[in-house]
């Protein structure tokens, strides 16, 4: 396991509860919380991956306390200051010291629906050539850590770490999170969905037809 | 890594609601961001954008053949020319559950989700509970959503792990073949587009 | 990771920070719940293996915010439930019904000094004969999970799931802890001492010469 | 495993002291406990059993060549002749600090730690901190002790997960050769034994 956060197949958490679909907010102030890191992020300050970064590096038992968005607030303070957008003394007083040079990129109301509907596609032309085909078997890197940066992002979950699965689908060619989170650019890769037998994962799997797919950057992954 | 009492986010109150206050008002201030903006953001997410729009694509899917075949070759194109895309849904699979294969989508390392199909994520999907469990128990965790698999059925849980977004197109209830396209999305439930519901 | 509590190798925590020997505690209420504890398991009501298993299978936000001490307290209210020495409504009334049929195993402050003093050794003679010499390369079971109960306790760290290490000491044949947290009975087993390079366990290590070394029983670990 | 409001410790008060008040009152009602039993382990611990011994076998190696001998052979047994032994130091090994190793101890998985020898571990070496990072970065936790280790020596970090404990033999200073055991044994750091102190 990198981090707490990377949580997949740990054992001792309770019942999942289903919710009615009505159900949007569980608090007046989550819609704020959501809007607000949305608009920050159109700053242009920090891409996607540094900003999971920012929430999966939160103090393991804070990560484990808070609820998703605060997580979320948490992490979009701290990368506020990182990027010197606000400073801790206004964080801590309320009161800002003046406009910011960045308020020209502010996100206006009416470019919302534009912004939203336009997302941040992730796919790139370029880089390396795939080197995996439909149906190869690979094995994932071991430990499931980024080999760039000690303690760095990833998105290879620990669960997957020296598993040994099936190239299901290739997705074309994806910014690299472990780079882009880190100033170290786009980096971009193939990316492939890729099977694994809940045998070859768990020690007690529930059925022998079941799998678990993740997609995985050509990097995570070896020739088996 | 610096301790917790390094993180600014400590210099804010600890109660969340008036931590967001403190933040909205602040980079207001500063012409950061524009409260009109945020209105516009959440209308959205609370108005316009949600599980309807999956359960169209769904509906449509279920009546129209070439449809359907064109939208699990290649889902991209085919929800662009709906309007169902833009933020978390740039790059988006649909998957299909038959008799063999129960398909269920996570995200075990934060709560990715294909929001311009499916809105905003529920509770439990972003609970630890989901993320921990599904990938190693996912019939365990179908039971506590009241769906209990046949031995015949695989399941197939598809981990986020990328920027690539999954929905499920659930199996059609028996019964429906009469029914129109408007009749048949009122039958869709979000959770059967995630995988932790079947439709009956 | 099997659960919250294997964090070895895990990122995201702080400074450690050091302390003077003559603390011995950082409450008044440590000494009691640290005593209250021993003397509660000498009742022989359960074994060592199944006290750690109840306190690593709390809640992982629990885990997480529970000091060393709340998790022995919450791990013993569980126990003592459990094995039927108080009930809910005791616990929750604080109201004895009455005195147990176990009093007359009570830990009497006479008796102190010599239970202390022999403790609870754990290695046994029989079982299985040694199949690893020192010096051997084996490989470490993975997942790390335990292979009899889903989710049942093991001594086996993720972060050696599949590793391959060194044998470098043989402790003789010791009571395991997978089986005997779970009724199971002792299933003793040849336990050794297995060294890996830091360099095999990690994406970043810090010399090439640092090595990690834990006891690992021979179910645990294959031949390399 | 059954959800956190099924456990039921969740039925005692939340604050700590008083869930151990109530705790030792009921056990003490139901005679289970005998807090005159307590007060006694609490003395132990507190009184009798702590660093000093280790201190005392360490020093007793540095003055006895016979005696460093057997204790890294075989510790049990010389141990038991000096009186320290008993709960969680039922399986003592003792590895020794040299210019090319130097061993550290930890127990990831739970706080195990040689209390026959060093009494109750310290704060630091039940963090989460300490277990957590010590196994990947000792030379970074070494740091925070104020240690710094040259290029030629290797770390040896022993994680406990079984009952076997570890006691460090530091490496005796310089200039210690005309020191008697009373002496040398004042000089011996908790921290020491545990790998995480060096001795000058």
């Amino acid at each position: 396991m990198s981090r707490v956060h990377d949580m997949g197949g740990r054992f001792g958490d309770g019942a999942v509860v289903p919710e009615s679909e009505e159900v949007k907010f569980h608090a007046d102030w989550h819609p704020r919380a959501l809007a607000v890191t949305l608009a920050c992020g159109t700053l242009g300050l920090w891409n996607i991956d540094l900003s999971r970064h920012r929430r999966e590096g939160l103090a393991p038992t804070d990560y484990a306390r808070f609820s998703y968005y605060e997580k979320w607030l948490a992490a979009l303070a701290d990368l506020l200051v990182e990027t010197g957008a606000v400073t801790r003394a206004e964080l801590q007083s309320g009161v800002s010291d003046g406009i910011s040079p960045l308020a020209a990129k502010r996100l206006e109301a009416a470019a919302v629906a534009g912004v939203l509907a336009r997302g941040g596609p992730a796919d790139r032309v370029g880089g390396p050539n795939a080197t995996f085909a439909l149906g190869d078997a690979v094995v994932v890197r071991q430990p499931a850590e980024n080999v760039m940066v000690a303690g760095g992002h990833t998105r290879l979950p620990g669960y997957l770490a020296g598993a040994t699965g099936v190239i299901v689908r290739h997705h074309g060619t994806h910014v690299l999170p472990d780079a882009n989170a880190h100033g170290f650019g786009e980096a971009p890769e193939p990316l492939y969905a890729v099977a694994f037998k809940a045998q070859s994962l768990w020690a007690h799997p529930e059925h022998p037809g079941d799998e678990v797919v993740a997609d995985l950057w050509q990097s995570y992954l070896s020739r088996a | 890594m610096p301790h917790d009492h390094d993180h600014p986010h400590s210099l804010l109150p600890s109660e969340p609601a008036l931590r967001v206050k403190a933040l909205e008002t602040l980079l207001t201030d500063k012409g950061l961001i524009d409260p009109a903006a945020l209105d516009e953001i959440i209308d959205t997410y609370e108005n316009r954008i949600g599980p309807r729009n999956g359960a169209h694509v769904v509906a449509r899917a279920w009546s129209d053949p070439a449809f359907k075949a064109a939208l699990l070759a290649d889902a991209g194109p085919v929800l662009a020319e709906m309007g169902y895309v833009g933020r978390q849904g740039e790059h988006m699979v649909v998957v299909e559950n038959t008799a063999d294969v129960h398909n269920m989508v996570v995200c075990t390392l934060c709560s990715c989700y294909p929001w311009p199909l499916l809105g905003i994520p529920p509770g439990w999907y972003k609970s630890d509970a989901y993320r921990a469990r599904v990938v190693r128990e996912p019939r365990k965790v179908l039971a506590e959503f009241g769906v209990h698999l046949p031995d015949e059925t695989a399941v197939r849980v598809w981990d986020s792990t990328a920027e690539v977004r999954y929905l499920v197109l659930p199996m059609r209830p028996a019964g429906t073949e009469a029914m129109d396209e408007a009749a048949l999305q009122a039958l869709v439930s979000r959770d059967s587009m995630i995988g932790c519901g079947v439709l009956t």
